[in-house]
């Protein structure tokens, strides 16, 4: 075991696989010689050189669509968008190029986009933006979204190893505030698999990202009013691990779903459905959604605060629906 | 152009007549009420993917557009899977996921075609860079309409492809149209070639409708591309003699444009030239058009009598386990 | 009164809109001498000139950013994209630019984005697509998806109207069949505002665009077996009429979603998460969904018709919750 | 230049000095920690958008990039309002809501930057075709990185304003780099103006770091745009001085190329300029310098005192009613 930050576990995710299998290249814009915005591939281009470290043009669509190419030859491309906030000019690629190749002609289309998103880093409309939703509601793509260095690096081994296009929905504010000791050996974390973070018996939080630690956060308050909390890391998004949900929510017969999203058309309003679909029988009190307000993403700090679910919402949240 | 053999000649004639004679036929099934949506062709058109195409070597591959029937059938979909593609059936090329020649089958190195025009232009460079990056001297050929050329994805497939020297040649058939739009509101350039100018991309206008010409730009572009100099634009100039699709009647199209382009049309010329340049008897031709009908009306028999694809086939194949 | 088609209704909308106000101006592919790939705008162009009927490049970035661009400076565009299919390459503009201008910087964006959408005509994969959760998720537009000539009419004038950005999305299947006696006079319909399709008592079916008819169908059907159905028409989808639709739980205690949009992640989603956060008390069973299978639009007709959502699917899902 | 006058020289001094002073002054609030997120800067290539903005009539419009600090200025964003917007008050441009130069005023002509880059471009011919519409004499003028002309909506923007000869002028800020990627691995060709030759726009490669030159190209384009002879594009050749964003140590850029632009400072040549020509003398100019000085210190001081705004004030503004 080795204590490893968020974004090293990413970066040694990339750079094992990297070395285990000479198909997986890396491109996105200053990725090569700068490694990337944020470091992540910092002395990759030394170590692999620049044509598997490539370094694009800004040309977000462009680039994508090359991977795509790349992966029906049988390469193992990773895409880094500079800011998630950019996969938006990509969107037509991903979602009617990538997403459907396999389904309309046989085409395996194995890419995965890297995307660090989310906000609470004072980035502003334009550099924050948690752009799950729009993918979500596209068969084809898979989606995952780690909390913590563990599953963040065996869920992008994972996805590097999945034939089908993989979004890695990586959160910048975990980036070097959080660590965890991780295992030496080569590990991979299962796409399509929840985990639970925290046992309880009284309510469940249905969670993913950065907004793991609120709710962890929060569940620790909660002890002191005697409400105990189950926190549900997702990991994956696409496809959702229903059974957990299911069976935790069937466990503590209450369910609160969290994300940094926007609430309207969030993530969260399709688990509320499936949780009232599947397990309606088993609800003691309402399904509660805690997400961002239906705005962009101010820049200015007090702004920003109010803008981000926090602790105290969760909180509040919770003594509610306790009191079912 | 000596140096295009009579073999190679005769081969353009049979995938070219074949082309012909199935668009045809598509047409014709098209107004029985046969063909569920839309059919679009490439009436007119159809010297420019077949030459592009068969000057490729077999494992090069192919981005196509949806007016490259020709190119499908040079890399050997058969017609068989052709009409039951456009008919919806089990038997087609995607089994009745999708119509028309919006498909694609790797084993053929044919990648499938996307609606979303030029969206193929990207991915052939990211086919390219494969080829780059392994060390093969395989190329591709991807291809779009005038309209295409427009697009977003037109101009960062060109950059990319130019930067990193990738060996992949752009074709553009330009018919002049995109739909119903003439290239005068679709661009302020006189040759779509010129587009190429940006990137530093050599490129140059041929003959769309000479299918001899289309082939040995593309054999010469290949070349090129294989020896490791980088991309290739060539704009094919033709005319689409059809509508849009085949319910379009393409009032928007003066008459004059079409009877001067009648005069040019890509089969019978050729015809015409093998025959003066005694490449071939019109006997000859006669025989081989003939054994392409039968086979023409063979598969559309087979295609109508296959079966369709059950309702729940749907859920198939979304992902790849 | 006169009787129209849905298509006829939004033709007359728009050249109605363009007499009164020289502001109001339409783009895109084929608008223009053609008519549009529909025939929307069938005689604009001469009517008109080039001018206000402007066929553009094939480039529905490039056009929906003039769009923007012109609204800035006071103009009310109407841009058309050829199909719905195609908004993914404007998905940039759209959600990063028109949806934020307003917010960030005071940038009033009033366009109109025109989107001929849905299933049924065998189209395929990338004819046929339902693209509204896409935008769903993004706060600053609006979506409007009307089911009759009266609605399609009054949506669009009032979208032309508003201030803000506003989707219209036209299913393309009601284009000619759908017919209705609507007022020779002019009029609106506010956006935002649900309407009630069929008064009923037992189950509410909350539903928008070509499904209102199959819900009516099936509500028909279902009156045989004493089941009394209420068909509530959404109309706008963005911002949602809440108020309409908890009232309409509130009376029936039972609450289904119908949408041809795939299941996972659409629309129904939030519907769902809405009346279980804010009416669960009312409810006697749970929510339930009925959408199309999590797969691209197939194109053979048995495989699209098992796709599209229909009659009989209502009605198995509406025995089964009148049974609660 | 002869036809530029000493009034408009000086003024160019003026808004070239009060951009380079407020810009320094930003680098330091950055350092001091007092800038939350990012801070951008036009070191080294203020010129260009104090040049091309300048050049504008009053009711003219442009559609910046992050480095255009120039042109907010000259439209009239006063100090106190930038400052405030780097400090995220309630007196800043957007009131909190964006940072940095990511704002817009449409009274004072100034359409607001999407940090995507390019997307202004396609806006700016949307901007010309309403003056086109409406046979307004105005112009727009739009302005990107050499990075965004990569980018699809570049391709998109500059066809469609050559189709309908719109009245907008482009301009390119080439600083060589788009953060760390150098231009060999962003564009094949030598000039960026080489892209315009695509879409038969004319074009032209000026100094940026000249700003007599800048403005000279800018009216002369403005002109024809005015007299509807449709769009120019025009590359800035300059040098970011500073690293991409002021966290950014810049390492990838070889020290001689910093050394060598050094000696072609924008501001400092200037000045240079203006007192060998006699266009002022220094002691002006250092009063200039001082007016400046204080004027800025006099914004920081302002909007550090200014209020944040309140957290729900997030709420506001989302639609307009
Ligand atoms: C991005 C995109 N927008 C719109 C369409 C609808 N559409 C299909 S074909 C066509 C015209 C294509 O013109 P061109 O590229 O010249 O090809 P041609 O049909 O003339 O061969 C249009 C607008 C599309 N397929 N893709
Ligand atoms: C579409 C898009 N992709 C990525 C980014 C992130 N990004 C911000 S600035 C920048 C480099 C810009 O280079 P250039 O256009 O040359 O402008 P410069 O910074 O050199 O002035 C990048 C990649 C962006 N803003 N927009
Ligand atoms: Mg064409
Ligand atoms: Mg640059």
């Amino acid at each position: 075991m080795k204590e490893i930050s968020y974004i090293e576990a990413i970066s040694e995710a990339l750079k094992e696989e990297m070395e285990r299998d000479k198909d997986v290249f890396i491109l996105g814009e200053d990725v090569g010689f700068y490694g990337g915005a944020f470091k992540v591939t910092e002395g990759f281009y030394e170590r692999f050189g620049e044509w598997r470290v490539l370094d694009t043009p800004l040309s977000e669509s462009g680039f994508t669509g090359a991977a795509i190419g790349s992966a029906l030859m049988g390469m193992r491309p990773v895409v880094e968008m500079q800011f998630a906030d950019f996969i938006s000019c990509a969107f037509d690629q991903i979602v009617n190029v990538a997403a459907k190749n396999y389904y309309r002609w046989g085409g395996a289309t194995p890419i995965v986009i890297r995307a660090p998103y989310g906000g609470n880093i004072h980035g502003g409309p334009y550099h924050s933006q948690c752009p799950e939703a729009w993918f979500f509601h596209c068969p084809g793509l898979k989606i995952v979204a780690p909390s913590m260095p563990y599953d963040a690096k065996g869920l992008l081994k994972a996805a590097i190893r999945d034939d089908n296009p993989v979004i890695c929905l990586e959160h910048k504010y975990l980036y070097r505030r959080i660590k965890e000791n991780i295992p030496e050996d080569d590990f991979i974390v299962p796409i399509g698999k929840a985990d639970i973070k925290r046992e309880g018996r009284d309510i469940t939080i249905i969670t993913y990202g950065a907004m793991v630690h609120t709710a962890l956060e929060a569940a620790k308050l909660l002890e002191g009013k005697e409400i105990d909390i189950e926190v549900l890391d997702l990991r994956t998004l696409l496809p959702l691990d229903k059974e957990a949900i299911f069976s935790s929510v069937k466990k503590t017969n209450k369910a609160m779903i969290l994300h940094e999203a926007t609430k309207t058309g969030g993530i969260g309003a399709e688990i509320s459905s499936l949780i009232s679909e599947e397990v309606f029988d088993h609800l003691d009190g309402p399904i509660i959604r805690i997400a961002a307000p239906d705005t962009p993403v101010p820049y200015s700090p007090p702004m920003e605060e109010f803008f981000i679910p926090n602790a105290s919402d969760v909180i509040k949240a919770a003594e509610r629906l306790a009191a079912y | 152009m000596a140096e295009i053999s009579k073999d190679v000649m005769m081969e353009l004639y049979y995938w070219l007549k074949l082309t012909r004679t199935i668009e045809d036929r598509v047409t014709i099934l098209y107004r029985q009420g046969k063909i569920q949506g839309g059919a679009w062709t490439s009436h007119g058109m159809e010297a420019i993917s077949v030459g592009y195409s068969l000057a490729l070597e077999k494992d090069d591959i192919i981005c196509p557009y949806f007016r490259d029937m020709g190119a499908f059938l040079v890399r050997r979909i058969t017609p068989k899977r052709i009409f039951s593609q456009y008919l919806g059936r089990k038997t087609g090329v995607t089994g009745g996921k999708d119509g028309n020649v919006h498909a694609g089958d790797i084993n053929l190195g044919i990648i499938g075609f996307p609606s979303h025009l030029a969206d193929n232009y990207p991915v052939a460079t990211g086919v390219a860079l494969a080829f780059k990056m392994r060390g093969e001297k395989r190329v591709v050929a991807a291809c779009t309409g005038d309209g295409g050329t427009s697009r977003g994805d037109f101009h960062e497939a060109l950059n990319f492809a130019s930067v990193r020297k990738l060996p992949v040649v752009f074709f553009c058939n330009n018919n002049q149209y995109a739909y119903s739009t003439p290239l005068r509101f679709q661009m302020a350039i006189k040759d779509v070639s010129q587009r190429a100018i940006a990137y530093n991309i050599p490129s140059e206008t041929v003959d769309g409708n000479d299918i001899l010409a289309v082939y040995s730009a593309a054999k010469r572009t290949y070349q090129r591309a294989r020896e490791g100099e980088g991309p290739s634009f060539i704009e094919c100039k033709t005319m689409r003699m059809h509508g849009h699709s085949e319910h379009d009647a393409a009032k928007y199209v003066p008459k004059e444009i079409l009877e001067e382009w009648k005069k040019k049309d890509p089969v019978i010329n050729y015809e015409k030239y093998l025959i003066e340049k005694k490449v071939v008897t019109s006997e000859k031709l006669a025989e081989i058009d003939k054994k392409i009908k039968s086979e023409v009306e063979e598969a559309v028999e087979f295609s109508e009598k296959s079966p369709y694809p059950e309702g729940k086939d749907t859920l198939e194949g979304v992902y790849k386990i």
